[in-house]
């Protein structure tokens, strides 16, 4: 099943961005990103493909909207002194540092800027397939809001993914609709918090 | 009804081999060392807990007080302490704790270590009643060994 | 074999294959209900080792989480270092140095092979047979000793570095190595005789705890336990990393899908390992042991990377998200026997306790491994 | 009143008896822990005494001194007699057994009758010991503990039969005389009453094995399934009880092998017969036994009822038939 083939497959169910990245670096060779709610088509998809669940990973980007904003803030002010003073003064202001690691200290306060909404980081959802007679590892990846983040379950599709997603829901509260019994699977029974959270504290 | 003999037979047959096998073994000499009357000597790289290594002139321990080792220790085992002699230029060591209850051997302190002041000692059979018995102080244990 | 037809007045009871429990090596629980001697529904329990290694990734930096891989799958610990580290490596781009990379193999493939040959005398101890395993712990000792004078530690190792490993090997471990090696061979036989044709053992494993190679598929099972089922699928011939390109050897499949079929792509890649080691000892280059001015302060690029590498249960992954600093932002751990568990509900379904057992012994687990 | 000397012989007897039993049960552990030892090259007991010879003391001992919990929910009574109902059949059909030609308790006629009536008492006392004692995994050993002996008591019996017919006679002294001379006019070696004769003692061997749950029969206390079978729930003296009823049955086992194939106390090549022949041909078996735990594992439990039914008990009927024609003919 030549890469091609399936990268056109996965196209049909129109996700948000395919790119095609190159194995040496990354260590998979397609990177899909897709709405909450299409996992389940591409995972029919691959399942068709005869691909395998690898893993499924969550990750906690609290903080990325934050930098993001100051980042963008930052560009326009440093855009705008360059149009004004010389190309010289503006390089020294947009000299400051990468955008704020995501320490695990709480969100920064938000300066109140002019937008109401808060920004509401999101979580991502990594689903890993791959093939038994192929080198062809694919990356589906979801991004959902923290506040309430719900992604339909593959274990319909793929009963291996069924304890990955309790692990996962156990980790990150990432809730899987659908899913048979999302009791906590490696944390104890009456286990309410959900550690891998940045914002998790002991 | 031929195979059901063959089977008989040949699962017979694969009885007493198993055992001939099992009582070939059982007139050879034994394999196994006596261990609290007998112990195996541990090879050169063998990990135990670390231990100062003594500087052979000045008699005192080679240990610059860089705390290289402190930072690279996954577990934060190691305490370590010194101060300024009045006229001498480097740090004197003063205080060097090792919790042995957290390390977990990885080595990465003795690897960070330049003037390679730290290495792995060869004793295993520590025994203690509390925790604190691990809690060595290697300053005291390196004026005990000699 | 056994038909099973679930008795009519369903009086089934619910048996705990109790956290410590002799046939689960390691503290995994499994809810067995039952009817009568067969299993019903059979439902493991984890997280009684679970240490939160993903958590600690977080809060330490690349090199200190080093130590953490040896504490996961304690039977083939240098394969999750290995992991570990050809993941930072090639998140970081670090070049490894040509002869790291042979003493990488060599010291591997013996680990698996005390892996497998432990594994051997677990799996005659659950069907029963005592003596095989003292046989193979006797020779396993061997190999720990022999890693024990490169490494310095018997069980949880921690001696590869980013870019090579913690010191060299000397000509007493390569001439230690190919003794054991001849040694080993002469004893295979051996083991060949005592077990795999005794005909109670044939009797226990064939047609035992049938996993088809679409059951595998579907959860995801990797490592011998595919192996077992037809599906050719090795890390170290599917995706070649380290050298081991340069190294010919088979993958021994076997497509009976049962515990004997497990059991022989076991005993024939203790071959193969040795065929390796065979040809990395004679290969050995010369040369530093360590890439030159490798520092201990490593940043990979912002970005997620995935590294699999081939345990003795299987398929070991890291999927690593760095965002550029000293620490990593996420690093998500696959282990093989998380997957290669989750199958035995639905495989042992209908099976004689017995059986059931017999095909958990097949399936090679490691709690800690599973429960990270 | 008088004793006559007939009764203060016996009692005599009894107590020789009982002391070796006890003795045999506690040495036959040291023996199969030494054994099991050397056979997987390490050395077996060796801290207590001279080769670890008071092991078995130090671990009767040690069995004593535990406390007897009666865990709550268990069926009292049940729970209290089960070690006794093993323990004391196997000590009662060590009466009849012939040691020598004069060294014998009770020379009963129907001796075999005996030590069979006594042998299915044993497999009572695990039952009641499993279901008194409430345990799931005891309930589960406790069915395969059943089945099993009802499975190979048939073949034991019908070898018994055919060798009955051989010998004429079911008193065990007479067995011993008939086998006298050499070891070639020994019953394993009698081809002209039924060239199977070999066979069948394979076949009664075989069957003594799974009747004392041994080797690769040992479905009832299969360690790494139901933890200790029957008897997981009692503690202390309890479980060394049980154990005692089962090391009592093997030598049982054995005596009753070598008195009905290998020719009781005759000596193999017709010189000064005694005792102690006996006792080596007794020692002899019991140390197969012990080689064959060692060796092999466990079968299941449906391959080991069909061993019996498909494989056992065709052939022993075969043997019997063939044995009456050949004695009809010649």
């Amino acid at each position: 099943m030549k890469l091609a083939a399936i990268k056109q497959a996965l196209a049909a169910i129109s996700p948000l961005a395919i790119e095609q990245t190159e194995y040496a670096g990354k260590g998979f060779v397609l990177d899909v990103k897709v709405a909450a709610d299409q996992v389940v088509e591409a995972a029919i998809v691959l399942d068709k493909e005869d691909f395998f669940i690898e893993a499924v990973t969550g990750v906690d980007w609290l903080g990325e909207k934050e930098a993001l904003k100051k980042e963008a803030e930052k560009q326009a002010a440093a855009a705008a002194a360059a149009k004004a003073k010389a190309a010289a003064e503006a390089a020294e202001a947009a000299g400051e540092e990468a955008p704020a690691a995501p320490a695990p200290a709480p969100a920064p306060a938000s300066v109140p800027s002019e937008d109401v909404a808060p920004l509401i980081d999101d979580l991502e959802v990594v689903y890993d397939f791959n093939r038994y007679d192929q080198l062809c590892r694919v990356v589906i990846r979801t991004r959902v809001p923290r506040d309430n983040p719900e992604v339909p379950t593959i274990s319909k599709v793929y009963p291996g993914a069924n304890w990955h997603e309790r692990e996962t829901h156990d980790f990150f509260g990432i809730k899987f609709i659908g899913h048979p019994d999302l009791s906590p699977l490696l944390l104890p029974e009456d286990a309410d918090y959900h550690p891998l959270l940045k914002d998790f504290t002991v | 009804m031929i195979d059901y003999f063959k089977e008989i037979i040949s699962g017979t047959w694969s009885l007493f081999v198993g055992m001939a096998i099992t009582i070939r073994y059982f007139f050879q000499p034994v394999v196994t060392v006596q261990y609290p009357h007998e112990t195996l000597p541990m090879p050169p790289r063998f990990r135990g807990h670390i231990d100062l290594v003594k500087d052979e002139e000045s008699g005192q321990s080679k240990c610059i007080v860089c705390g290289m080792c402190q930072k690279a220790c996954p577990s934060g085992c190691i305490t370590l302490a010194g101060e300024k002699p009045e006229g001498g230029k480097g740090k004197v060591l003063t205080k060097y704790i090792l919790d042995f209850t957290k390390c977990s051997l990885c080595g990465l302190c003795v690897e960070s270590c330049k003037p390679e002041a730290i290495a792995f000692s060869r004793d295993y059979n520590l025994a203690g009643l509390n925790r604190n018995d691990y809690v060595f102080d290697l300053i005291k244990r390196m004026e005990e060994r000699n | 074999m056994s038909a099973f037809a679930q008795s009519q007045t369903n009086e089934t009871f619910v048996l705990n294959l109790g956290p410590q429990h002799p046939a689960t090596h390691g503290v995994l629980r499994v809810k067995l209900v039952m009817d009568g001697e067969y299993v019903v529904e059979a439902e493991p329990v984890l997280g009684y080792i679970h240490r939160m290694h993903e958590k600690m990734g977080e809060n330490r930096t690349w090199a200190q989480f080093l130590p953490n891989t040896g504490r996961m799958d304690y039977l083939h610990a240098l394969a999750f270092n290995h992991g570990y580290v050809t993941a930072v490596e090639r998140a970081a781009g670090i070049e490894v140095a040509e002869r790291a990379e042979y003493i990488r193999v060599i010291t591997n493939e013996l680990n698996r092979i005390s892996s497998h040959l432990l594994w051997f005398g677990a799996f005659v101890l659950d069907l029963g047979g005592f003596s095989p395993l003292l046989y193979a712990f006797d020779d396993r000792e061997h190999i720990l000793d022999l890693l024990e004078s490169v490494t310095g530690s018997r069980l949880t190792y921690c001696y590869y570095r980013f870019g090579g490993v913690y010191n060299d090997i000397d000509d007493g471990f390569l001439a230690g190595t190919t003794a054991f090696i001849k040694r080993l061979r002469d004893r295979m036989p051996m083991y060949h005789n005592l077990v795999t044709k005794n005909i109670i053992m044939m009797k226990r494993l064939e047609g035992i705890g049938p996993v088809s190679a679409e059951m595998c598929r579907k959860y995801g099972a990797t490592g011998p336990v595919a192996r077992g089922s037809g599906i050719d699928f090795d890390l170290r011939k599917h995706e070649p990393y380290s050298v081991y390109s340069e190294f010919d050897f088979e993958v021994p499949v076997y497509t009976e899908c049962d515990s004997m079929a497990r059991y022989m792509v076991r005993m024939d890649e203790i071959e193969q390992s040795m065929r390796i080691i065979e040809q990395a000892v004679a290969k050995l280059p010369d040369g530093p042991f360590m890439t030159p001015k490798v520092s201990k302060i490593v940043k990979p690029p912002k970005g997620d990377y995935y590294n699999a590498v081939e345990t003795a249960r299987g398929s070991f992954g890291i999927r690593l998200v760095s965002d550029g600093t000293n620490t990593p932002y996420r690093l998500k751990l696959r282990s093989p026997t998380f997957s290669n568990l989750s199958l035995f509900g639905e495989a042992s379904r209908g099976m004689l306790l017995p059986d059931a057992l017999a095909l958990m012994g097949s399936l090679d687990l490691v709690i800690p491994e599973i429960d990270r | 009143m008088s004793l006559d000397p007939e009764v203060v012989r016996v009692l005599a007897f009894l107590v020789g008896v009982i002391a070796f039993a006890a003795l045999n049960a506690a040495y036959l552990v040291w023996l199969e822990r030494k054994e099991a030892g050397h056979i997987q090259r390490r050395i077996g007991p060796k801290e207590v005494g001279p080769f670890g010879l008071l092991q078995p003391l130090a671990d009767g001992a040690k069995l004593m001194t535990k406390q007897l919990i009666v865990p709550d929910g268990v069926d009292p009574v049940l729970f209290k007699i089960a070690p006794i109902m093993v323990m004391v059949p196997a000590i009662m059909s060590f009466v009849t057994i012939p040691f020598s030609d004069t060294l014998v308790a009770r020379n009963i006629d129907i001796g075999l009758l005996v030590i069979f009536a006594f042998a299915s008492v044993n497999v009572l006392g695990l039952l009641l010991g499993a279901w008194g004692s409430r345990n799931k995994y005891a309930i589960i050993s406790a069915a395969r503990v059943v089945s099993q002996n009802v499975a190979y008591e048939i073949p034991m019996l019908v070898t018994v039969v055919t060798l009955v017919m051989i010998t004429g006679t079911m008193n065990l002294h007479e067995i011993v005389m008939s086998q006298q001379g050499g070891f070639w006019n020994w019953n394993i070696l009698r081809l002209n009453a039924s060239p199977l004769m070999p066979i069948s003692f394979l076949i009664f061997f075989v069957c003594m094995l799974a009747e004392t749950n041994r080797a690769p029969f040992d479905m009832a206390e299969a360690e790494s399934e139901l933890i200790a079978g029957a008897f997981t729930e009692y503690p202390g003296m309890g479980f060394g009880v049980f154990f005692m009823g089962e090391y009592a049955n093997i030598v049982i086992g054995a005596c009753l092998a070598t008195i009905l194939f290998l020719g009781g106390w005759q000596c193999p090549f017709g010189l000064y017969p005694g005792v102690h022949w006996f006792l080596i041909k007794i020692y002899a078996i019991i140390f197969t036994v012990i080689w064959i735990r060692w060796t092999f594992p466990r079968t299941t439990f449906y391959s080991l009822l069909n061993l019996s039914w498909k494989i056992l008990i065709p052939i022993s009927f075969f043997n019997l038939i063939l044995t009456s024609a050949m004695l009809k003919v010649f």
